[in-house]
């Protein structure tokens, strides 16, 4: 049901055309659009608590969005929004930061991000590069980030920042603050996958105050921690997503291309590599819904809360590869038109990767359970 | 996909679990872990008196509506028992072909005197079935059965003449249930019977299929003029390939959780060995590891997939791919256990040919992507049945 | 297999290696290991000028005969002059399809008149060649050849209207040779011939591909009417499968080491971006630049196998596995390059899309498994000629 | 030519059914065709200089004799006499060693094996942990040895033992000794693979003498390693044979079974694995190629002689998968009669994995290089 009015809506706002103008633009996604998914459909307001005007739905049909997005490839400040901002602001905000922030989430009129990785291409607890030193009751703040999710667009950024000194998961602290803080410099990363934009931002004595914390200094990692496994179930989810649509492009495209005199579809090799970018993508979906079901009891509470890490790493390990996977069989499998720019595959392509790459690929998560495993 | 267990099947699984504990003892300890595929051949007396224990206290065919004799379990205390039994590491279910595939065949198509005649003795575990489907010249392919059945009026019998091969337990078994070809003109899938058959009968001979491993687990059954009573015919003639598709279904069923435990069984062995020698630290054998324990994981996760939702009868996609995705899952499992142990993978537990239980299990799941449909096999039933890709032609041969 | 290098071939590549030293300078300074594949676009000019700094002093066809104007070089000094070539980042022969293909196709099949004509430009570097062999609905399938040629009486020439596909360096030549069909009646590859035309004439219009990559390195072809002189046939009308197929041979030649001295280089900037960036310590990482090293290492003794021993015409076992390894080796290897630069990989050179060197890689090798013959038409080629198994049924569509 | 001669032969002596009577035995080969390759064909004499009454041919001539063997899946000590003892004594034995012992291969009188690994699973200088300690004028070597090709049948065995206390390629030593020397004492270890036998030697206060100590004590790792990269050539070389053969039995099979109307091998998902198999075969027999070229120089001298560690290591890390998957791909292809025991797939099967697991896996040869590349 749910899934079913995110179809009709996506199809129409998330053609091919409307991809291209997003991806062509600096800030990445029409206004326009993103208001009447404010407007229209909610959905920035899916998860959030009903207290904060939010729909107050679970992860599972958070998943169910971001999935269908990943599909249609939608260009959107959404994942920053909802999967970054919103999340950390559950997971870590003060009652008055949810009760602001949240509220202008809910209204459409604020969108926001999560800052946390550094330079050194780490997604751990040593990704935080940025630091905080107390000055007064002011606290300031000073670093540089790289590869936030329309870090250079978003209302509000969350910064992770670390004691000066301190290394591995001590000394977190998070900060919530409006991008526009004095001292707040950034700038748009051009990307090779041009569908979601990237950003650098450097933070130059950011004099901030105990308001803008979030919890505890020093004491923020269980927090950060949490909100990226959030953040990596929704990334897997949009893979598992994209794992399918190229598998129904290719599908589509097979059926119709005539080659040897028969449609593409018809030969056995090809069938062979189609029936696996299906397996992949089941996979992924099976691996994406429990993840989801977890991470709604991680959020409200259950038994299963415990299990997150080791989820989001199983899905984000299995999506990573099933997407990358799938939309490069989808390009071999359409042939020369898989290569050129007018045809959409590509941009799957694209995505695959810097998803596999954001926030840890395949390799980085096995080996996250294999410590939960062997260690 | 959620699957949630009530606070009363939190119970029911505390039950299950004290009474393997209190009964896999004694006699049966020696069976704990045995007489799982590729160990089909060992303990086959003890493991049916286990069988019958497991009868007694209804621990059998415990998904079966009541009125045939099953508890009427739902879908939840099935995974949870089957989760519990591999858990605990009870045995192989000698009667898993009468309880998963005879059975549930005959609830669905057979005739009331069937269901009399054969479900009682599959859940008290005293009759054991095996079955009768591939045959050396089709391999899997269901239409190129050669085997014959004919009615003799004057017997008032079905006579079958033909060889079917790969069959596990038909040494042990009472019966056997098999399809032939009801109509000698008759091509393809059309022209098929269901039958009912007792092994304990001049007409059929069985003989073991020496395996890679040595031992031989599946059979060879030769079938010369063998005799079926004429109420021994599960629907009609010429029905056999539709009851035959429905048991398809069957075969995707709650056991798969149960072998999921065993598979996480396997994997729990591989990875204390590799804690004994020291492999857990390499970085590559704890990538594999770590990958083994992840798809092992998702397997569990699509298996809940299957089983919940919409119970619209179709095949789920998820269900489609379930064979290619755990019989690949396992050979690899085969393959990570003997580099896990290093050279010493290689050592047998004894001359001649014994072998180790990770010995066994990885030269035997270069099975499990053959029977029941080769891994190529599978891929062309997921491509046209999933995706509706362009069917296989049919090519003349020259 | 062994190749051996004499004193004398050491000290034509030290001669080489001395040339490129003092030439491959100024001007020439900023083509360093430009214009290679998915990089044909960058640098026409420059690069044709370099062309002919290299014919200047003997640098292009060495390996022709030399009353052809080559240096009749044998084919270790091939091998050398390819690696010396590739070593120093010489740039990509804006010349390679008329001194690897169009040239040896004229002297192996074309007519005196033919060589005379256009030999002498090849070798001087001043006309440049393009191929013209796909088609839009054709694909790999030269049978499907839909271009169609005729005689016109009255002009004296062959008339040639259809449409080409992934024609590099269109834009920049002066010549393509076309495969059409010269018997409308014809099918399969029966009826095609073998044209040479000039690419400057109102009939042939060329348009820019736009690849994944943002940029047009590939084009289409259209003829409308273009003409083509009687004499610039190859062969006869009808033979132009045969020579194509010919054609295909010189294909895989000694230039497949300049090629993987190309991808030498390339692997060696990933390992550098490892040692820089630390994960030159991770052990998966270890691994897969080992496995690139040792892919492109046996990729080279593989080449040398191709070029040594017995040559008896027939493509060797070794040549026919040749593209679909090097594909899938190239293809990895931007996998790996993406991989090892972690989150860096995204980030491109400048907006509004600029790729780096390496991503420019990554991207286009996606081309490689692709044009030439999809790795599927590879591995249908490798089991009909390499192993004898039966063709591709002809499927009738219904 | 050389090739065609051993194929005649091979086809002869190694058929399905010697092949099986040779695995059943203890001994692991049939005493009467070892005789008539030694006395025939003179294979074990095949790379022995001159003047020690051998053929004086190179490694590349042995390398094709060994593929062919990997081929046919001949069962006898040639691999352990040739490959290793063969090649201790040309690398390290001292010159009365090789008059006395190659001498006695030539004739057919004497085979041989190297005992270097102990029970750690390691297959470089950290193998070793048998000890040696000086004793006056003697030597007393104590410890422990698997894996030992054809250790129970061997009449020559090369010890590497280290001094005590020693690590790595410290303190290394290699010794010489008739298998009968008191104290050495020999069992079978029945493997997977009964095609080449495997034991275990324990060493209990083996007296020996300086004559048997093979060059200088404690400095015989580069020795040592040698022999070990020389090997490592040597099954690259079998296992390429049996990647070849692996696909003719898989194309021959193929060829003949019919299902669903048609010759198996019409199908295309069948046609594009034996495609895979096929380049793995090719690309197989190229790295052992010109391994084998190194290894020749290695021997006599040439400017490729320093690139045998490498060569080595390319060869096995490729071939072991290689073999590997094609066998593996051979048993699927098979179907069914792949998996009994009565075809001969499954010999190949095994083969294949425990020449992968012998002197060190891809994934160890991998390591290997990036050593060489990176470190």
């Amino acid at each position: 049901m749910i899934r079913d009015t995110a179809q009709a809506f996506l199809a129409d706002v998330s053609s091919s055309s409307a991809i291209r103008n997003a991806m062509a633009s600096e800030q990445g996604f029409e206004t326009q659009i993103w208001q009447r998914i404010c407007t229209e459909m909610y959905w920035q307001a899916i998860h959030i608590p009903e207290e904060y005007g939010g729909m107050g739905l679970g992860y599972v049909e958070l998943v169910i969005m971001l999935e269908e997005m990943g599909r249609y490839l939608l260009c959107s400040p959404f994942f920053s929004t909802v999967c970054l901002g919103t999340n950390a602001l559950i997971v870590a905000g003060t009652a008055a930061q949810k009760q602001q922030y949240l509220s202008q989430i809910c209204q459409g009129s604020l969108t926001a991000t999560l800052a946390y990785t550094g330079n050194n291409g780490r997604w751990d607890a040593d990704a935080v590069q940025a630091t905080v030193t107390t000055d007064g009751d002011h606290y300031l703040l000073n670093g540089r980030y790289r590869y936030v999710p329309d870090g250079h667009s978003a209302g509000l950024i969350i910064f992770a920042v670390r004691d000066e000194g301190s290394t591995g998961v001590d000394g977190i602290s998070l900060f919530a603050l409006d991008a526009n803080t004095p001292g707040v410099k950034r700038s748009w990363l051009p990307t090779m996958d041009e569908t979601r934009k990237q950003a650098e931002i450097t933070l130059d004595q950011v004099c901030v105050t105990k308001a803008d914390l979030m919890g505890e200094q020093g004491k923020a990692w269980p927090q950060l921690n949490k909100i990226i496994q959030l953040a990596t179930v929704a990334v897997a989810a949009e893979q598992a997503g994209g794992a399918q649509q190229t598998l129904d492009l290719t599908v589509e495209y097979t059926q119709e291309r005539v080659q040897f005199g028969r449609p593409v579809a018809g030969f056995q090799a090809v069938k062979h590599q189609a029936a696996d970018m299906m397996l992949r993508a089941e996979v992924a979906k099976s691996a994406v819904y429990y993840a989801a079901c977890v991470a709604e009891e991680a959020l409200n509470g259950g038994p299963l809360a415990n299990e997150l890490a080791e989820a989001a790493s199983v899905a984000k390990s299995y999506c990573s590869q099933g997407y990358f996977s799938n939309a490069s069989d989808a390009i071999q499998l359409h042939g020369g038109v898989g290569f050129t720019w007018e045809y959409d595959v590509h941009l799957y392509f694209k995505r695959a990767k810097s998803s596999e790459l954001f926030l840890g690929n395949s390799a980085y998560h096995r080996e996250l359970i294999a410590q939960i495993l062997l260690d | 996909m959620k699957i949630s267990f009530s606070p009363e099947d939190e119970k029911f699984r505390a039950e299950v679990a004290q009474w393997l504990t209190q009964n896999l003892v004694g006699e049966f300890e020696q069976l704990k872990f045995r007489g799982g595929p590729g160990d089909e051949h060992m303990f086959p007396q003890a493991r049916k008196k286990w069988e019958q224990k497991l009868a007694q206290d209804g621990w059998t065919c415990i998904g079966w509506p009541k009125e045939y004799g099953g508890r009427g379990c739902s879908i939840e205390q099935q995974v949870i028992f089957n989760e519990e039994y591999a858990r605990a590491g009870a045995p192989g279910h000698v009667g898993h072909i009468g309880e998963g595939l005879a059975g549930p065949t005959l609830i669905a198509f057979g005739s009331e005197a069937q269901k009399q005649k054969y479900l009682p003795g599959i859940v008290a575990g005293t009759e054991l079935w095996c079955q009768g489907y591939s045959e050396p010249g089709a391999g899997s392919d269901l239409a190129n059965v050669k085997t014959k059945a004919y009615f003799d009026e004057a017997k008032g019998k079905w006579i079958i003449s033909g060889q079917k091969v790969w069959t596990s337990l038909a040494h042990e078994s009472d019966y056997i249930f098999v399809i032939a070809r009801t109509n000698p003109d008759s091509i393809a899938h059309k022209g098929l019977g269901f039958f009912l058959m007792k092994m304990d009968q001049p007409g059929i001979e069985v003989r073991g299929i020496k395996q890679l491993t040595g031992t031989s687990e599946f059979n060879e059954v030769f079938f010369d003029q063998a005799e079926c009573d004429a109420d021994d015919i599960v629907g009609k003639p010429g029905e056999g390939w539709a009851i035959a598709m429905g048991l398809l279904g069957f075969e995707r069923g709650v056991s798969t959780l149960g072998q999921q435990m065993q598979f996480h069984n396997e994997l729990n062995q591989v990875i204390a060995i590799a804690k004994a020698n020291g492999n857990d630290k390499d970085p590559i054998i704890r990538q594999r590891i770590a990958e083994a324990h992840v798809r092992l994981k998702i397997m569990r996760y699509n298996s809940m997939r299957m089983l919940s939702d919409e119970g619209d009868g179709g095949l789920k996609k998820e269900a489609l791919i379930y064979k290619l995705y755990w019989s690949t899952w396992h050979r690899d499992l085969g393959e990570l256990a003997m580099d896990v142990m290093g050279p010493e993978a290689e050592i047998l537990a004894s001359a001649p040919y014994n072998l180790t239980r990770l010995q066994a299990m990885y030269l035997f799941v270069r099975s499990d992507t053959i029977y029941g449909g080769t891994n190529e096999i599978q891929r062309n039933i997921i491509a046209e049945r999933g995706l509706g890709m362009p069917k296989e032609p049919k090519i003349q041969m020259n």
